[in-house]
């Protein structure tokens, strides 16, 4: 399947890119991380400490465990500091 | 919409005007842009267009019943925003004051962590670091 | 004077432009008359005048000094207020939201059963009893 | 000495009048509520029940027991409800 995946903040600027289509099979958010860590040095710096990375299925907080079976965009960004 | 993202700044007793009809108590947070003993040249806000705004109403939608608020509203700016300037508001309506302030710090405690935003500050070297999210944030929600 | 007793109604933007310049966060309280169901024709509400205003500033100055507030406002109405119409608000400015909360929470309490206020219910009926002070608002003051 | 007393609320409505001036040697709030509700019907029963009623010296908050020596004005009146 082919997902958005979109990046915001730090992760959005070490990547380079605000978004990309990716193809995948992972099952999971983590599989689909260690897919996109194994593209390039900077989805690998971006993606290496995952502590301090927060996820988004669909727009939905979800952790690294969730399934993304059906998903068509999954965001990467820090700990949110709104307010 | 209760909930809104936008560039542009408000005005309070705009956005209060009718607001909370028939309720007793309203209160509001807005917080603003300090200017950090002048070492601020502005703040700068990116947030995640389309889930901040389902993540705001799902906020609201839950304090209101949690906290029967008759009324509720919040408004969150983002892009560049200098020392002084409002960076967002929230505001509560119900019968009684003290769920009034219940749901006001209820919402502000989540959109502090819970809501896709991020900031970093420019001083007159340039863009700085990403604000890290801090531990008293996170440990406000384990409250409610 | 950040305290103030008037008949007048004020307006919320107005009384907040350029308060709490430099704060990060600013909390607001408006107290409105609730038309109880269509019961009530209007409120009636007396104070003590020189005492009044006293009694705010006092409880002004405790609370920015307990809460670190670098700005705070009251004000409150007297006389005839129909449904709808604002009674009084406080508004307190700090450098983090939890002193701003609890700044405002401490004056509201204070307020309900410190300061020489009283009112009474207008019905169709004419003038009713005036209003009874209520345990729980006593109570309230026992947290701080 | 002579001190001006003044009523609020229900107070007020039952004694009739707002404020009036008092000679009095009474040398606390409590003292000079007896004086008071000796003086007729009305101060009696505004005064009756005291637990009902409350006292500020000079504009400040004070019990039944503050000396009142110096005092020019008393207030009596129930239980604020402002808000």
């Amino acid at each position: 399947m082919v997902v958005d995946v979109l990046y915001f903040a730090w992760l959005r600027e070490r990547i380079g890119q605000p978004r990309e289509k990716v193809e995948t099979e992972a099952a999971t958010v983590r599989e689909l991380v260690a897919q996109l860590s194994a593209m390039d040095d900077w989805h690998a710096s971006a993606l290496s400490d995952l502590s301090a990375v927060r996820v988004a299925v669909d727009q939905e907080l979800a952790d690294l465990d969730a399934p993304i079976a059906g998903a068509r965009e999954i965001a990467f960004f820090p700990p949110m500091t709104g307010g | 919409m209760p909930a809104r993202v936008q560039l542009d700044p408000f005005d309070l007793g705009t956005e209060l005007s009718g607001f909370g009809t028939g309720a007793g108590a309203v209160v509001t947070f807005t917080g603003l842009v300090r200017d950090e003993d002048g070492r601020l040249v502005a703040l700068e806000i990116e947030h995640y267009p389309g889930m901040t705004e389902k993540a705001l109403q799902a906020f609201g939608d839950k304090a209101a019943e949690r906290f029967g608020l008759s009324d509720w509203k919040i408004i969150h700016r983002h892009g560049r925003l200098e020392p002084g300037e409002q960076i967002m508001m929230v505001a509560t309506a119900s019968r009684h004051r003290a769920a009034a302030f219940e749901g006001a710090e209820y919402l502000m405690d989540w959109l502090k962590s819970r809501a896709p935003f991020w900031k970093r500050e420019i001083t007159p070297d340039g863009p700085g670091e990403w604000v890290e999210a801090i531990q008293s944030d996170e440990d406000a929600l384990s409250r409610w």
